[in-house]
């Protein structure tokens, strides 16, 4: 029998070892397109691999519970997979981090429970423990609130009010202080209810007043909280599996928090204290009625089909409006008259790192034709026209030319140097950051107004019967 | 002695897993960071295997198995929703021509 | 059982400081692989920690320390001069106008 | 004096863990010339916390041995470093490896002669005191032969005889076979004299049929296995730090060793069993007499100088004959006449990787007049001038052209797409390949015979008369 258990043992670390290095490769080949799709099927490797070498972990002797929960989770998971909207991504990345999250804190509470009356005063363990309850929690809550303002079941401004800041600090110091306690006598388990529930709450207060366009880099920040709680777990469980999935993940979320403030020019400390998108965008264009071009369909399409070079830079507004279908047919309208077209990608354009990519991919448009900022930023000036799809703060020149600008300094998309410039919007409304953009006011550029999807349509429409 | 070699075998883990995050994340590709937020996000559905451990203990509470239950079913649907749809995101993205 | 974990432990270390290395290495300018050689070679003079280990033990036979005692000078020449080597070789690469 | 011990213990390991980590940042910031200097502080520091933490340890007791092996390893280390000319950093290299291998060695049979009465058979800690043992040894005797046919106290070419892959073969199954003994009943040390002796005459055997130019592959190589000897000792020690090191010098060396074989379109295989360079270079000029112009330094000189653009071709020959000095002011003699100087850095240009940039960084030439291989090549087409100085091999056009050659598929720098190319060498003869080289004989080569060193002072006394 000790030899049975430990040749176990044995297979047990060996599948963890092999699945952690699966999950390595995993990350390294999401590196380029090419190799990104192995690199989801190494991640499904090592999670097949570490589901079956714990259920031959000598310690899981009741399968029944289990199987029946992997099944279920199975016949949840496989539809949602399928039946989700690619527009739906970010709403659905910050619902599974509270469910991961919530998993994370059950798992610790239920741990807690076990070990705490076996540990000593200060114990390693105990440590572990809290700090994985602590942020396994407010990270589950801090997800679900995420995900209602980006679903838009809450208001999506910052929800501020006095003495904010005073009840986070202190509802953050009592978590800690009930930590503390648990700590120090891990036999008196009297403050844990307390403890949970400050923990859940603390994660609503966290997010409250972040404005809903902030979400995405929150959403990363919690990805990377998640993470560490993972790391935490396998801290307490001296489980190195864990330890090394929620290191990289924590990083992973961390980079990308990172790769968003620097692309909107902002600090952690704005994102997160800032209050941004407070000043509802009281219909700025109201002001002082500076004159503005605008153009319709019919006088735009013959534009587009006589530019040797046309930039589109796609922008939340799509997103909304699902256009990306549409858009992908006028590209590919435009690319059958001979016109030469790329795609402008700013990094934080519409709500998540990376979104236009996919949903430009979704539409069929190959990958090559997508440039980076800093790639087309020096062709501009030489390009005929560019079109701004539903992107607004991604293109405002103030944020270069206006230091006072509430942007200043955000890098980006220079298309007011380009020889022609045509905006595709509703009105003459602000966008996220809800200030107006000078762009729509320079001679070389024009508007068309209506929805990013009904405009599109018209275009290719106008360009078919040019063509005929 | 083996306690402090016990914690720092785990912390040595964690900062090389750490670091390596860092080199491997720098490196991908701002196309593909949708793909890699689902696809992380997938990842982290490996606690699942504390979820198991918890649940299939043979000294398991009532209590222990309902929650490590509930814990299961979330890693679970995370786990296959993640790298389905991750996998859904990334066969969109073709070159030209391909 | 703690056989295992331990082997575990430091296969783990081992893996994840070689993939690290990969990472790392893949990424050093060609203009630097000398450098980066002589580099490495003094890092790897970390072994001078288990010489130092064999040679200071209270109950080291003679023998051991004697081997124990050419390990520390061998490790030693390597460190010192490894590192110093790679310093002075970078102090000389400029910038046009540094 | 538990409590002393223990906490002792923590102290230890924390010191470990902080130099691994410091490790990782050298490397990390090796990367750039920007940071490289701060990782070499940043790994002298480490090395500093690895020591320091080792003295603390509650198993080390008597310091004085380790004070003067410091001492006595410092005082030789210093004065090594500064009066080490930078053209003898190949050997340097070759012989701090044979040395910190042998201290792999030897403390691996230290260990040997104390833990095996102790361990069961088959035990974890004996295979690897056994991997450690046999890699340090043959480490060392390799890196002391590499040694010697750098330092050319050895004949450099390959020493083939008969019957000796099956020599090589017996001795390293023998030291494999006493390894085995050793393993399965660890407390039996007879075979240990035979494994020593085996695994040193092994080291010696695997580099003898290599030839004096491949060394520098092969030294990559020995790098990568004293890492990995490291690697062996800290598992059998259960020491952290030892692992990490091993591994991050194990893949260094594994990943200079594949640049290199893909720079020169071979295999591995080919380097070390390919008794490459065993054809002696029996004057290949003398075979059929094609034509070829040489100038003078006299007549170079005015074209240099007319030049608006011209590239330096450094290879091996600048190196031996130590004109890097006289190279570096040729180059600032062109620049003041306004002429625009770049050099073609190939990856295995001279004897180690990185060799040329060491060299002419050390003469002064800032770094970014370094271009790699790929990017210089598309703009050979229109420099003026390509100046080649003691290179052969690497500006062959025969590994581009002629796929029988022996160098075929390497990947060349462009020099015969140039308008003029200038060989500077002291001869026809062959270079490290042993071929002839089509270049010379080109309509738009000359040659301008002469060592490196004196015909660069040439040059430049020309272009200062000519300035006057
Ligand atoms: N992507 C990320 O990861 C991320 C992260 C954090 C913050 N952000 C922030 O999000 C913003 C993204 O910039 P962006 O340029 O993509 O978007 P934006 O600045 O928010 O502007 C979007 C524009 O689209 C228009 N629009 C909305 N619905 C539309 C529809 N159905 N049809 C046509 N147009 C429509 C809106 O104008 P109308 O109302 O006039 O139509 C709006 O001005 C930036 O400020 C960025 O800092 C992004
Ligand atoms: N760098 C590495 O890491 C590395 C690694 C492995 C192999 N290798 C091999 O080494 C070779 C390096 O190519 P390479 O083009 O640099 O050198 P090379 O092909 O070996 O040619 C060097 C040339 O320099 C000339 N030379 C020698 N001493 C001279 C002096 N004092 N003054 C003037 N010229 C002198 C020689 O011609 P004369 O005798 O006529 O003067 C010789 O033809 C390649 O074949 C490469 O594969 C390099």
């Amino acid at each position: 029998m000790t030899v049975l258990q430990s040749s176990n043992a044995v297979l047990v670390q060996a599948a963890y070892l092999v699945a952690s290095g699966l999950f390595v490769l995993a990350l390294m080949w999401m590196s380029s397109p090419k190799t990104a799709r192995r690199g989801v099927r190494a991640g499904e490797l090592g999670m097949l691999i570490a589901v079956c070498g714990t259920l031959l972990h000598s310690g899981v002797v009741q399968y029944d519970l289990i199987f029946v929960a992997i099944l279920l989770g199975t016949l949840i998971g496989v539809p949602m997979a399928f039946l989700m909207p690619m527009t739906a991504i970010p709403q659905r990345t910050a619902i599974s981090h509270a469910f991961g999250a919530m998993a994370v804190g059950l798992i610790g509470a239920v741990e807690y429970g076990k070990l705490a009356p076996t540990q000593g005063a200060g114990s390693f363990t105990v440590w572990a423990l809290m700090f994985e309850i602590l942020l396994g929690l407010l990270t589950c809550t801090a997800s679900v609130v995420a995900f209602a303002k980006l679903q838009e079941i809450m208001p999506t401004r910052p929800i501020m009010f006095k003495g904010q800041q005073v009840l986070n600090l202190a509802v953050f110091l009592g978590a800690l202080a009930c930590a503390g306690v648990m700590i120090a006598s891990p036999a008196n388990t009297t403050p844990f209810p307390f403890f949970v529930a400050l923990a859940l709450v603390f994660g609503v207060l966290l997010v409250l007043p972040i404005g809903g366009a902030d979400m995405p880099t929150v959403i990363a920040l919690l990805n990377s909280y998640a993470g560490l709680a993972a790391s935490a777990m396998g801290f307490a469980l001296g489980n190195k599996l864990l330890i090394v999935v929620g290191a990289l993940d924590g990083t992973s979320g961390f980079i990308l928090a990172m790769v968003m403030c620097k692309a909107m020019n902002r600090s952690f400390t704005n994102v997160l204290f800032g209050g941004f998108g407070q000043a509802a965008p009281a219909g700025s264009g109201g002001g002082e009625e500076r004159a503005h071009r605008s153009y319709t369909a019919e006088e735009a399409a013959p534009m587009l089909e006589m530019a040797s070079s046309v930039v589109i830079v796609p922008g939340y507004g799509m997103a909304v409006s699902q256009a990306q279908h549409r858009v992908a047919e006028l590209y590919e309208h435009l690319e059958e008259c001979g016109v030469e077209v790329k795609f402008a990608i700013h990094p934080v354009a519409g709500r998540m790192p990376g979104h236009m990519n996919v949903l430009l991919a979704e539409a069929d448009v190959p990958y090559d034709k997508l440039v980076e900022l800093e790639d087309i930023n020096p062709e501009l000036p030489q390009t005929d026209v560019v079109l701004v799809i539903g992107a607004n703060d991604t293109v405002n020149p103030a944020a270069r030319d206006d230091p006072s600008s509430a942007i200043a300094g955000m890098p980006i998309i220079e298309a007011d140097r380009a020889k022609q410039v045509m905006i595709v919007k509703r009105s003459m409304n602000a966008g996220f950051a809800g200030i107006d953009n000078p762009i729509y006011y320079k001679d070389n550029a024009g508007m068309l107004f209506g929805d990013a999807k009904k405009v599109a349509e018209h275009l290719v429409k106008e360009l078919q019967e040019l063509a005929a | 002695m083996s306690n402090a070699q016990d914690a720092t075998n785990l912390l040595f883990v964690f900062m090389l897993a750490a670091f390596l995050g860092f080199q491997l994340i720098k490196r991908v590709s701002p196309l593909l960071h949708s793909p890699l937020m689902s696809l992380t996000n997938a990842i982290a559905a490996v606690v699942i295997v504390g979820a198991i451990m918890v649940t299939g203990e043979h000294d398991a509470t009532p209590v222990a198995r309902t929650l490590g239950f509930v814990a299961v079913v979330a890693a679970t649907i995370n786990a296959v929703s993640g790298f389905l749809i991750t996998d859904r995101m990334l066969k969109m993205f073709r070159r030209k021509g391909d």
